[in-house]
């Protein structure tokens, strides 16, 4: 049952995701892309990843509000939707080698739902005596894997400071005794 | 925005802050943690801001004060990590690990979760921020 | 069983066309978005036990096949990650319009050589 | 454990505070911003050097972070590659954040600079150091989106144009990277990287090894700009400030690309005759590509792009032989490169600092306005030529002699041939910017300021004095330690789970 609801799930978020790439409207695009990112979640939480759902679903929120932002009232004018044909060549050259390989590949991975376990089978015994954390993945995230958290929060850090570096007006002082600066 | 969407705003902002908060204290508890209720709370404040427009929202948190909230959370988060550099290793959690399923539990995981949400909310609002400031002005051009 | 995994692969390849061989601006990061959703995907479905329970304990539980919680872990940070990327890139778009008065990557080509 | 190993996790500390104590308080107070990136990269190349000592004296160290002993914890771990590595980085941070504070003054918001500047060097130390792969992406991700607003920094036209373009294919290489380690975790179900090792050794699974070769080569190949995924770089390089140009150039494609690549190649899936062919081949063709579009380019920074693609091919060839001496050699060009090449974009940056331009056609006779910045670019100049006794020479000679003693008489070839061409292209940016009459618009300039001076003199000195780490005594301390990393393959996975030796 759980993994027939998967497969629909995943066939509509295929769909979506065709949908969210080829239409024209830049907008339904963006709403479409949202779609995925709401089917994404179900499918988190079908596969016992609450954590996971929950913030999947927020970040989309986010992420769909702010790509609304950048397209709104755009002309459409000016969103092509034609694509680049060297690129799209490209793309499937790398897609067929790609499918290729993983093909094969496939059949090394573990079968689907028994995973191997080997480290993870150590978190669950210790988690909860070791850290005192309820929640397993809260254990592994901020103690058994605590710098990796601060990475991360370093990333979203670094990004903040990114967006507030690009967006200003003036980047460059004007030089003054300079005349004819070609590249200002 | 219209009476109906301040309203509701009005009425639905508190809640959804007091969610995130929620979610952010809970996060070694059950499923949520830092990351997911600092969206939430940077999200409450977009609502707000969507609805009731720059300036009622400035008042609440202006830019630079969201900017140093950020800086000052993954400082936080930097400095519990040495904090167990200086008792041993780097990242040790060097609080007991507590009575399980207590609010006060885990360790530093709640406090980590406290520098990770105040990270998350400042920072994701800042760059909401930035994002519709340039719009307005570029419109207005 | 195998199938959960290609359908996730093609969920990636979708994303990675559309950043090969789309020109707009947007769709590129639409393309990016995808994506990093079918990573995501992918590192939850290895985590995955037929009739698992959530990493999540309650008092008095018995720890009994469990989902493994380490990719959770690891899609947590990758969703922020993507985030993070996702907003430095759409803030790359809307000042490239700003300055081009265009999302196509064609006409915003100054650089050449 | 032993006490000394404590230094490890400071590599990424530092620069981290630093960064977060600049962006808290940086805006306040105006010195702030440049005193913290030159002292935290002079604290950083101090204790890389202390590293070296440390990787000799007790070969591999491993950091348990948190006290959880890997491959359940994330493990920290410093070797010889990595001290070697890590003190390359560091030298290259501290002269260029002592360029940039004088070059920055031309930018607004200094504070945004210092903190994602110091965000990209802690990005770049985490990456050596980490043990553990997905730390390692963690620590690639903090550099790569530092390194995508750096490039935007002057937010003019052209920087923004090439900012996205590289931020989309940055962006495309991180999902292999990712995509690749989640392959991996499914079949090995650990992350430590020796873990890894040990798992693919004992059970020898070529299938999904070739995967994730794929995978990995295509996401680093495009954090390295290795020639099939090289389209960002020529526009991503030059658009960038000078010091971050030299910064991109000189260190970040070679510890996100090279060095992770052949960590992970070597070190982690195993070292086959196939993979050796394949990173040969690619070498090879970065090499040719980039030197003949160098050559044609009259925009001085782009060229120097150009020019960086094929070097990059000279240090992936010459590791992908595969032999000791190959290694050694792709190690030690690894070094030259990134002393010469962030020199060369620096002396690009104080050309346009001081003549507003960077177009060849434009400038000329610069040698006696500017005796500094052509001096020490002259230096750079022969290094990267391959003119005897400069760095540069040295280590492509060892690569040359690696491939013909390997029996690969026509990538030695090749390599010679990439030489001649690209003495031409050294000779060019000489002759059109330094040598000849000045142009009009040259009349009027001066030197730069002291504190530019100072870091592009040193630099000449560390190229013109480059060939002496291959005196007997030295290079067993500091390249021989390294190559010897790559050399021992898969096996040194065990001396990183015995927790070192």
């Amino acid at each position: 049952m759980t993994m027939m609801v998967l497969y629909i799930l995943l066939v509509l978020m295929i769909v979506g995701s065709i949908i969210a790439v080829e239409i024209k409207d830049l907008l339904s695009s963006v709403v479409a892309l949202g779609a995925v990112g709401l089917g994404l979640s179900i499918v988190f939480l079908l596969l016992k990843a609450p954590d996971v759902a929950l913030t999947q679903i927020v970040v989309e929120i986010f992420m769909v509000i702010i790509l609304i932002r950048a397209t709104l009232r755009r002309d459409l004018e000016s969103s092509p939707t034609r694509s680049r044909p060297l690129g799209a060549v490209a793309a499937i050259g790398f897609i067929a080698i790609l499918m290729m390989i993983a093909t094969t590949s496939f059949k090394d991975l573990p079968t689907f739902g028994e995973p191997a376990m080997r480290v993870a089978a150590t978190y669950l015994e210790q988690g909860l005596s070791k850290t005192g954390a309820g929640n397993l993945v809260a254990a592994v995230m901020l103690d058994f894997r605590g710098y990796d958290t601060l990475g991360e929060a370093t990333v979203l850090f670094t990004a903040v400071i990114g967006v507030s570096a690009v967006v200003r007006r003036i980047g460059r002082k004007k030089a003054n005794r300079l005349k004819g600066r070609e590249n200002a | 925005m219209s009476l109906i969407v301040k309203t509701v705003t009005r009425l639905t902002v508190g809640l959804i802050l007091l969610y995130g908060v929620y979610i952010v204290s809970q996060g070694h508890l059950s499923s949520g943690g830092g990351f997911a209720g600092g969206v939430m709370i940077a999200l409450s404040f977009v609502h707000m801001m969507l609805a009731f427009g720059k300036e009622t929202a400035f008042k609440k948190l202006s830019e630079a004060k969201a900017l140093f909230f950020e800086s000052l959370g993954v400082l936080i988060f930097l400095g519990i990590a040495l904090l167990g550099l200086v008792g041993g290793v780097f990242f040790l959690n060097f609080l007991p690990p507590g009575e399980a399923f207590r609010l006060f539990s885990g360790g530093t995981i709640p406090f980590s979760n406290i520098a990770i949400s105040l990270n998350v909310g400042a920072g994701l609002f800042t760059v909401f921020l930035a994002i519709v400031l340039l719009n307005n002005d570029s419109e207005r051009k | 069983m195998m199938a959960v995994y290609v359908l996730c692969l093609a969920l990636f390849c979708v994303g990675v066309y559309a950043i090969l061989a789309k020109r707009n601006v947007i769709k590129i990061i639409v393309g990016i978005i995808i994506a990093e959703n079918a990573v995501n995907l992918f590192f939850i479905l290895t985590a995955y036990r037929v009739g698992g329970r959530s990493p999540i304990l309650s008092p008095g539980q018995e720890i009994m096949r469990v989902v493994d919680p380490l990719p959770h872990a690891l899609v947590l940070t990758s969703i922020v990650i993507g985030l993070a990327t996702t907003a430095l890139l759409v803030a790359f778009a809307i000042r490239l319009y700003e300055k081009y008065g265009t999302f196509d990557i064609e006409k915003i080509r100054e650089l050449k050589g | 454990m032993i006490p000394a190993a404590q230094i490890i996790p400071l590599f990424v500390a530092i620069p981290l505070g630093g960064a977060f104590l600049v962006a808290l308080i940086g805006r306040k107070i105006p010195r702030l911003p440049d005193l913290m990136v030159s002292t935290a990269s002079l604290f950083l190349l101090v204790l890389a050097i202390y590293s070296v000592k440390l990787a000799n004296a007790h070969g591999t160290i491993v950091y348990a972070v948190g006290n959880w002993t890997p491959p359940v914890g994330i493990a920290m771990v410093l070797d010889g590659l990595a001290a070697f590595m890590l003190v390359t980085v560091s030298l290259i941070g501290l002269f260029v954040a002592l360029f940039s504070i004088g070059y920055m003054e031309r930018f607004t918001a200094k504070w945004q600079f210092a903190t994602l500047f110091l965000l990209m060097l802690a990005g770049m130390t985490g990456v050596i150091v980490a043990g553990d792969i997905f730390n390692l992406f963690v620590c690639l991700e903090i550099a790569a989106v530092a390194s995508y607003a750096l490039v935007a920094f002057g937010t003019e036209r052209h920087a923004l144009e090439a900012a996205f373009k590289y931020a989309v294919m940055g962006s495309l290489g991180s999902l292999f990277i990712l995509l690749g380690i989640a392959w991996m975790y499914g079949y090995t179900s650990t992350l430590n990287m020796a873990d890894m090792a040990g798992v693919l050794r004992n059970t020898g699974a070529s299938r999904m090894t070739l995967m994730t070769a794929v995978l990995f080569l295509a996401g680093f190949g495009l954090k390295a700009a290795l020639v099939p995924f090289h389209a960002w770089l020529p526009d991503a390089h030059p658009s960038a400030p000078a010091p971050i140009s030299a910064m991109l150039s000189g260190v970040l494609i070679k510890s996100l690309g090279v060095y992770a690549l052949c960590r992970i190649f070597y070190n982690v899936l195993g070292m086959t005759p196939a993979l050796s062919a394949v990173l040969m081949f690619l070498g090879a063709l970065s090499m040719g590509i980039g030197v003949v579009l160098a050559i044609g380019q009259w925009d001085m920074k782009r060229l120097l792009a150009y020019s960086s693609i094929s070097q990059i091919g000279y240090i992936v060839m010459g590791i992908g032989i595969g032999t000791p001496l190959g290694m050694l050699g792709g190690i030690f060009h690894l070094f030259n490169h990134s002393v010469f090449k962030s020199l060369l974009f620096l002396d690009a940056g104080a050309v346009e600092y001081a003549t507003g331009t960077r177009d060849l056609k434009k400038i000329g006779g610069l040698a006696r306005k500017m005796p500094v910045t052509s001096g020490t670019a002259l230096a750079a100049a022969m290094s990267v030529g391959g003119v005897p006794p400069f760095s540069g020479f040295w280590s492509k000679l060892i690569i040359i002699f690696a491939a013909v003693e390997a029996g690969h008489y026509g990538y030695a070839f090749w390599a010679v041939l990439a030489g001649v061409l690209t003495l031409a292209y050294a000779m060019k940016v000489i002759k059109y910017a330094f040598l000849g009459n000045p142009r009009a618009r040259c009349q009027n300039i001066k030197e730069v300021p002291v504190c530019m001076q100072l870091s592009m003199g040193i630099l000449a000195l560390i190229c013109i004095l480059g060939g002496s780490l291959l005196l007997p005594g030295v290079r067993e301390v500091f390249l021989e330690p390294a190559s010897t990393v790559l050399a021992e393959g898969t096996w040194m996975a065990g001396r990183v789970l015995n927790g070192g030796r």
